[in-house]
C-alpha cells in the first residue's frame, strides 16, 4: 500500500508539466482547435521528443517500457490543458494493441515510428450499432488471394487522420460472439477505405468509416485470427483508465478555477465564495474530485491485472465514479461561474465539454453501472451455500 | 376542487392546435424539429401570422390590442405552442417592457411603442445585467446624465439576448450616482440606431450566438423616453419582474421536449432492445415524466392563485427552479440516450444551411449543442440559488 | 381547472382541525400510544360524531357521501397530528370495498354501522409473498356446505384487531391471475382465524394472519366470485391517495417545525437559518413539499376516473413524488434539528417514522416507478405509425 | 504506486481474522448478525479476550502497552473486527482521552488511568456537547470553580454515549467566565461515582437508549484530576478531535453490511426472482458498492499521507461525510430490500431477550431502527455541515 510516486515517475510529470504550461496554454490550444486539422503535429513531435509518446512502449521498441501509473500521470496533466492531440488513441490503446499482441515483424515496423511520433495510430472497432458493446462487431474479413478483404462500417474513430487504424473485423460467428474477430493494420489510405469526419464535443475530430472491399495481406493481422476480442478489450481497459485520469486532471483544473472564482468575484458587496451554499458546493466538488482520483489510481494499477474479472469490475466503477464526478463538477463549474462559465471565451466551458464528452467515451454510467453489477459477487452466505 | 379543463377550455386548446397546424410554416417547424433555434425571419413571419390572429400579446387588455386571456388560456396557449414547434413570441416586447409601458407609461409612449410591439416593427431587448452585476442588479453601473432634452447614456450591458436583431432595447441606467443600491436607478428606452449604442456578439460553449454585450458610448436618449419618474426605476423594474415569470415554469416546451425524448430512446437500440424498455432507462424517463406532472400541476395551482390575488407570489421561484431542473434533465437523457453518437458537434449557425446533419442518426445532431445551452436555464433570469434565496425570504421568512 | 374548496369542504375541515389541535395533541397521542390497544375507541367515536368515518359513504347508509377531495382533507389534518386510529383502512379502503361491490344486504348490515363508529373494519389482501403485487393470492378459497372454506395467510395487516376483516381467496386461477379471486367478510373472531400481532415502525399495529380451515356462509362474499381483485385494486388506489394525502399533512407540519427551528436555534452567535446552505436545504424542503401536495390532488382526483391506465398512472406518479418527497423532507428534518431530532422526545422523528412507514405502505417508490413505466405512452412517433 | 497490501499485511489480516474467528463467542456474534448492538457485557468481555492478546489500544506507544501499528494496520484490524461481527473497543478511552493523557496527562495521571483504560476497569464517556452548543462548543456553559484542592463543577453535558456505563467521563468546563469563546476552558477528568453527577437517559427515535444527559451538581473534582493547564482545554480538545477520526470513514463496518444487504437482497423475491438481480436494485447496490471502493481507497490514502505527516489532515472530513452518507444508504437499502416488512418494529431492549423475531423474516428484524438509529451518523460528531464548511476553509481557503 504506497501511493507515493518514484524519482523517476516525478521526473516524467515535472518534464511535461513545463512542457504544456509553457506550450500549450488556453490561447494556443485555441489556436491549434481553430486549424483545419485540429491538432498539432508539432506538438505531437515535441511530446515524441520528451519521450512521452514511449511511455507503453518496450525499450527494446526504442519506448520508456513503463506502463499505466505513468500514463495516469501524463493524461492529468493533458486533463487539465486539454489536450487536442490524440495521445490516448494512439499512445495508450493503439500502442497497446500491437505491443501485446502483434507479430514481432508488425511491432518493429510500427512501434520505433509511433514512439518517435513519425506515425499516428488509432483503433477502429466500434460500429454505428454497437453503442458502447465492444462484442458487436458486424464487420467481415473474408480470406482472398492470400490476404483478407473487408467490408462494413465503423463509428466515430478518434482521429481517423491517424495514418494507420487498427481496423477489427469477423471472420466467423454471430454479431456479437466472443470469438471469430480478427484485427487488421490498415493504411488510412487504403483503397476502400472512406471517411466521413465531423469535429466532436471537444473540439477534436472522429470519423465514420466504411470498408469497401478493403484489402489486406495476412502480414497486416494482428494477432490470432478470430482471438483478437480479448486484446482490443483489454486495450481499451487501458484507455478507460488513461480517460478516468484525463477526467481528474481537467476536474482538478475546474475546482481550481471555481474555487479562484469564488474568491474573486463580488456580488451583494462580498466575494460570492463567503455564501455558505456556494461554499458547500465547492467542497462537494472536492469530495467528488478526491473520489475520482482515488478511482483513477485503483483503475490505472487493475489495469495491468491478470483477473479479468478483478479488472474489469475496477475499471466499470472508475468509469461510474469518474463518470458522475464529470457530470456533478462539469455543471456546477458552469453553474458557479454564472453567465461568463456559459462563454465559449473562458476555459470552464471547454473543460466542461470535454469532461461530457468522456461521459460518452468507452461506455456511460448506465452500461458500467450494470456491468458492473453483472459482475458482482453473490454475498458471502450464498457463496457458502 | 377540479383538474379537469373546462369544455370551453378544451375547445380553445383545439383552436390553438388548430391554427398552428394550418399556419405554422414547414419550414420553420422542420428547424425546430430538427432542435435548431428559430431564425430571425422564422420569429419575424410567424409574429406577424399571429398579428393577423391578434394572438401576438393575448394577455395584454384589449384596449391595448390584447385578447384578455385568463392565466389558464395563456398556459394552453403557451403550451399548444410548444408543443407544435412553433417559436414563442419573444418576451421582450410582450411580457416585460409593454406591460410597464401600460402601467406607468405617458399616453404618448403606449401610442408610440404598444403598437409597434404587436406589428413586431420593433423587437425589443433588455438591458439589466451588467457584468459586474449579474444577479446583484443594485450595483449596476451604466451612467445616464440629463443635459437639456437629452440623458446622455454612457456604459455596458451584457447578456443581451437576441440583440443583434433588435431595433430597442429597454435600460436600467443610474441616474443619481450619489444614492446607494436601488434608489438612483431610472428605466430608460433606447433606440438601438442612436449614434454610440454598438452590439458585440458573445458566443456561448454550445458556438451559439444568443447573447450579446451592448455598449453605450455618450449615447443621447431624449427625455421623452424615461419611463415614469426619474430615479423611480427600481420601482418598474420589479413589476417588470413579476411580469415576466409567468411561463417560468416552461411546461409546455419541456412537454415537447419529453415527447422528444420518448421517441429518440424508442428508436435507439440497446442489446437489440429499444432503449426506451431497458429497466435503467425507462426508469429515468418515468422519473422526468412524473416531475413533470408535478410541474404542471404545480403551475396551474401558482396560475389559479393568481387569478384570485391578480399577482404571481413568490412560488414562482418554485417554478424556475424546478423547470429548469427538468428541462435540463431532459437534455442530459437525450443526450444519454443517443450513446456515443453525442459526440458529434457542430455549431448551430453551420447547422442552418446545411443539407444533411453530418455523421450519426439526424435525431442526434444538435443534442449536445442543446444540453450545453441549456445550462443557462439556471443561471440566467436569476439563477435557482438566487431564487433559493427567494424561498428562503419571502415563503419561508428567513 | 380550480383548486378552490366549497363552502361545505371548507366546514368539514374546521370542524376535524378545531377537534384534532384540541384532543391530539402530540402529549394525547403519545398516551393512545402508549395504551395496550395503541388506539382510542374513545377518538373514533368523536371521529363518528363528527361525520369523518362517514366520507366515503353514500346517504343511504347514513354516510355523507362525499368523496377522496373530502378524504384528502381530512388526512392532511390526520398526517399533521399524526392520527394513529385505522382511518384510511377502515373508513377509505374498507369502506370502499363494500359500498362498491357488496350486496345490498352486507352494505346494510355494515356501512351504518362503520359510520357510527360501532365497526371497525380493515381489508386483509396482501400476503407474505406479495410483496407489493396486489395480484399476488395465494390463499384458496374451496365451495363446502353452501360456503366457503379459507386457507391461507395474510400479511401485515393494518389494524387487524378491526371487528371485520375483508379477506381475499382465490377460488381459481394461478397465485397471479387477475381473475379467481374472490372476498368475503370474516368477524375477527372466527374459529380458525388467528393474528401474530406486533406494533409498526409509526406506532401503529399490524398482524401476519393464518386461515386454517376458516368457515363463511355464501352471503358473506363481497362482490362477483372470482372478480373481486377489481375493486380490491381500485379501493386500494383511493387509499394510496389517502396516504399521499396523509403525507402531505405531516410533510408540512415538519417543514413548520424545521423553519421555527432554524428561526430560534442559535449557534455561533445567530440564529442557525441564517446559514445559506441551512435555508436552501429548507427551501428545498418546501419545494419538494409542494410537489407532494400537487400530486395528491391529481391522486383523489383521477382515483375516481374510469380510465384504469390513466388513474393508475396517476396514482403511481403520485406515490413516486410522495415517497421521494418523504424521504427528503423526513431526514432533512432530522438532520437539521441536530441532536434534538434523534430524539423520541421531539415529534419531529415521530413524523419522520410515519413518513418510512408511509414509503413502505401500498408500494415502494421502485414498484411504482415501474409501474407507471410499463403504463408508460409511447412517443406520438411511434403511435402514429 | 502500490495499491496491494504487502505480503506482510496480508499475513497480519489472517492473524487478525483468525483471532477474531476462535475467539469471539457465539453469543456476541449471533446477537451482532441480528444487527443488534453489543450489550454492556460484551463489550466488556470482548475488551478483556482482546486484553489478553494485547490488542485494546493497539495505535498507542509500546511503552504505554499499545503495539505500535502503522495506519494501515490499524485499518486492517478494524476491518477484521467488523467483518467478524466483533465489537469494536468504544474510543472514549483508546482514542480519545487516552492519547490526550499520553500528551498532556502527568506521570500520575498515566500510571493511574492508561492501565485501567487497558483494563477495562474504567470505561470512559464524552463531555462535551451541551444543549446549547451542538456544534459550537466554544459556547459551553458547564463552570468549573476554583476551591482550594478542588473545582466545583455545575452544569449539564448531552448526547453523552453509553453514560449509563462509564466510570469516568472527560469534560470540557469554563474556568474563567470572563473570557471569549474558546479562551477558559478546561479539559477535566470525573469519576462518574462521585456525588452530584447524575445520569438521565435519552431515548432515541428508534427507541434505543444509547445517549444520555449528564448533570453536575456542585460536583467536587479533584484538581489533580485537571489535565495540562487551567484554561488551555481547547489546545487539548483540538488534538483529540484530530485523533479521534482515523476511523471516520467506517469502511470496514460498511463493508460488512454491504455483505448484510447482498444476502438480504438475494434471499427477497420480486416477481419470483431474487431482488439482488432487479435491474434497479442491482444499480443501486452497484452504485453503493462503487462508492464504497471509492471511500475505501481515500481512506487509504490518507492513512498514507498520514504516516509521512505524522497527523491527520482536514481531508478525514471528507471521509467523515461520504462514510456516513454510504452507511446511511446502505441502511436505506436494507430497509428498501425487506418491502413491506421494514415496518414491523421492536425497540432494541426488547428484542434481546426475545426468543423469536415477531413477524416478518428474520432479516428483517431491526432493519428499521438501524435505518432511524443510523441517521445520525449525520450529526453527531460534527454534523455534515459542519465537516463541510471544514472543507471549504481547510482544503479551499474560504
Amino acid at each position: 500500500m504506497d501511493f507515493t510516486l518514484s524519482d523517476e515517475q516525478r521526473a516524467l510529470q515535472d518534464s511535461v508539466q513545463r512542457y504544456v504550461s509553457r506550450q500549450y496554454a488556453f490561447e494556443s490550444r485555441r489556436a491549434i482547435e481553430r486549424t483545419a486539422a485540429g491538432w498539432s503535429p508539432q506538438v505531437w513531435q515535441d511530446l515524441a521528443d520528451l519521450g512521452v509518446l514511449g511511455i507503453n512502449v518496450p525499450q527494446e521498441h526504442g519506448g520508456l517500457g513503463y506502463g499505466p501509473i505513468e500514463t495516469l500521470l501524463v493524461m492529468n496533466l493533458f486533463g487539465s490543458c486539454l489536450l487536442l492531440e490524440p495521445y490516448a488513441a494512439s499512445a495508450v490503446v493503439a500502442t497497446a494493441v500491437l505491443r501485446d499482441s502483434a507479430s514481432t515483424h508488425l511491432q518493429a515496423s510500427w512501434l520505433p515510428r509511433l514512439v518517435r511520433g513519425e506515425a499516428v495510430a488509432t483503433l477502429a472497432h466500434f460500429e454505428p450499432t454497437s453503442r458502447f458493446d465492444a462484442r458487436q462487431v458486424r464487420s467481415r474479413a473474408t480470406l482472398a488471394n492470400g490476404g483478407y478483404v473487408l467490408q462494413g462500417q465503423k463509428a466515430l474513430v478518434e482521429h481517423a487522420a491517424a495514418d494507420i487504424l487498427l481496423v477489427s473485423a469477423r471472420i466467423a460467428g454471430a454479431d456479437d460472439a466472443q470469438e471469430g474477430v480478427s484485427l487488421f493494420v490498415v493504411p488510412r489510405d487504403a483503397p476502400g477505405l472512406s471517411l466521413r469526419s465531423c469535429r466532436t464535443l471537444d473540439g477534436r475530430s472522429a470519423a465514420d468509416i466504411a470498408l469497401e472491399s478493403v484489402e489486406v495481406p495476412a502480414s497486416a493481422r494482428v494477432g490470432m485470427d478470430g482471438g483478437a476480442l480479448a486484446v482490443i478489450e483489454r486495450s481499451l481497459g487501458f484507455g478507460t483508465a488513461a480517460l478516468c485520469a484525463e477526467a481528474v486532471g481537467a476536474m482538478q483544473a475546474l475546482v481550481d478555477a471555481t474555487v479562484a472564482h469564488l474568491k474573486t468575484r463580488q456580488q451583494f458587496g462580498r466575494p460570492i465564495g463567503s455564501f455558505q451554499a456556494l461554499a458547500h458546493r465547492a467542497a462537494d466538488m472536492l469530495l467528488e474530485l478526491e473520489q475520482a482520483r482515488s478511482m483513477s489510481f485503483l483503475a490505472a494499477v487493475r489495469s495491468m491485472g491478470a483477473d479479468d474479472r478483478e479488472r474489469q469490475r475496477a475499471l466499470s466503477a472508475a468509469k461510474v465514479i469518474t463518470n458522475r464526478a464529470a457530470r456533478f463538477i462539469g455543471q456546477q463549474a458552469v453553474q458557479l461561474h454564472g453567465g461568463m462559465g456559459m462563454t465559449d471565451e473562458l476555459q470552464v466551458g471547454h473543460w466542461f465539454k470535454r469532461l461530457a464528452a468522456i461521459e460518452m467515451t468507452l461506455g456511460d454510467t448506465d452500461t458500467h453501472l450494470q456491468r458492473f453489477a453483472a459482475l458482482g459477487t453473490f454475498p458471502a452466505s450464498v457463496r457458502a451455500t | 376542487m377540479d383538474l379537469d379543463f373546462s369544455a370551453a377550455e378544451d375547445r380553445f386548446r383545439e383552436d390553438v392546435r388548430g391554427f398552428v397546424q394550418a399556419r405554422l410554416p414547414p419550414a420553420v417547424r422542420a428547424r425546430a424539429s430538427r432542435g435548431l433555434s428559430p431564425t430571425r425571419d422564422d420569429y419575424l413571419s410567424w409574429h406577424r401570422t399571429l398579428q393577423e390572429r391578434g394572438w401576438v400579446a393575448p394577455g395584454w387588455p384589449a384596449k391595448f390590442g390584447g385578447c384578455d386571456w385568463s392565466p389558464v388560456q395563456l398556459h394552453i396557449f403557451e403550451e399548444e405552442m410548444a408543443r407544435g414547434d412553433a417559436p414563442l413570441p419573444l418576451p421582450f416586447g410582450t411580457k416585460m417592457v409593454g406591460p410597464v409601458i401600460m402601467e406607468f407609461g405617458t399616453p404618448a409612449q403606449q401610442g408610440l411603442f404598444l403598437p409597434r410591439i404587436l406589428s413586431g416593427e420593433h423587437w425589443w431587448c433588455q438591458g439589466y445585467s451588467e457584468p459586474g452585476a449579474g444577479s446583484d442588479l443594485a450595483s449596476l453601473k451604466t451612467r445616464a446624465v440629463r443635459e437639456g432634452d437629452h440623458y446622455v447614456v454612457d456604459g455596458q450591458k451584457t447578456w443581451t439576448t437576441l440583440a443583434q436583431y433588435a431595433d430597442w432595447i429597454f435600460c436600467l441606467v443610474r441616474t443619481d450616482p450619489q444614492a446607494k443600491a436601488q434608489r438612483g436607478i431610472s428605466f430608460l428606452l433606447i433606440d438601438m440606431r442612436t449614434p454610440g449604442v454598438s452590439v458585440r456578439p458573445i458566443i456561448t460553449l454550445d458556438g451559439a450566438h444568443e447573447v450579446n454585450e451592448v455598449w453605450f458610448e455618450n449615447v443621447r436618449v431624449p427625455v421623452g423616453n424615461l419611463i415614469g419618474t426619474e430615479n423611480q426605476g427600481w420601482t418598474y423594474a420589479k413589476f417588470l419582474l413579476a411580469h415576466e415569470r409567468s411561463s417560468f415554469g416552461g411546461v409546455g416546451r419541456a412537454k415537447r421536449e419529453l415527447e422528444r425524448l420518448k421517441g429518440v430512446a424508442y428508436s435507439e437500440r440497446r442489446h437489440g432492445r429499444p432503449l426506451l424498455e431497458d429497466a435503467l432507462f425507462a426508469a429515468k424517463v418515468a422519473q422526468v415524466e412524473i416531475d413533470l406532472m408535478a410541474l404542471e400541476i404545480t403551475n396551474l395551482r401558482v396560475l389559479d392563485a393568481a387569478r384570485a390575488q391578480r399577482a404571481l407570489g413568490p412560488e414562482v421561484s418554485i417554478l424556475k427552479v424546478q423547470g429548469s431542473v427538468i428541462q435540463q434533465r431532459i437534455s442530459e437523457l437525450l443526450l444519454e440516450a443517443v450513446g456515443p453518437y453525442g459526440l458529434p458537434f457542430v455549431p448551430e449557425r453551420e447547422r442552418h444551411g446545411a443539407t444533411a446533419e453530418g455523421i450519426g442518426p439526424p435525431h442526434a445532431a444538435g443534442l449536445a449543442a442543446r444540453y450545453c445551452n441549456e445550462r443557462k436555464l439556471s443561471i440566467f433570469s436569476g439563477s435557482n440559488e438566487i431564487q433559493r434565496n427567494i424561498i428562503a425570504r419571502m415563503m419561508l421568512g428567513f
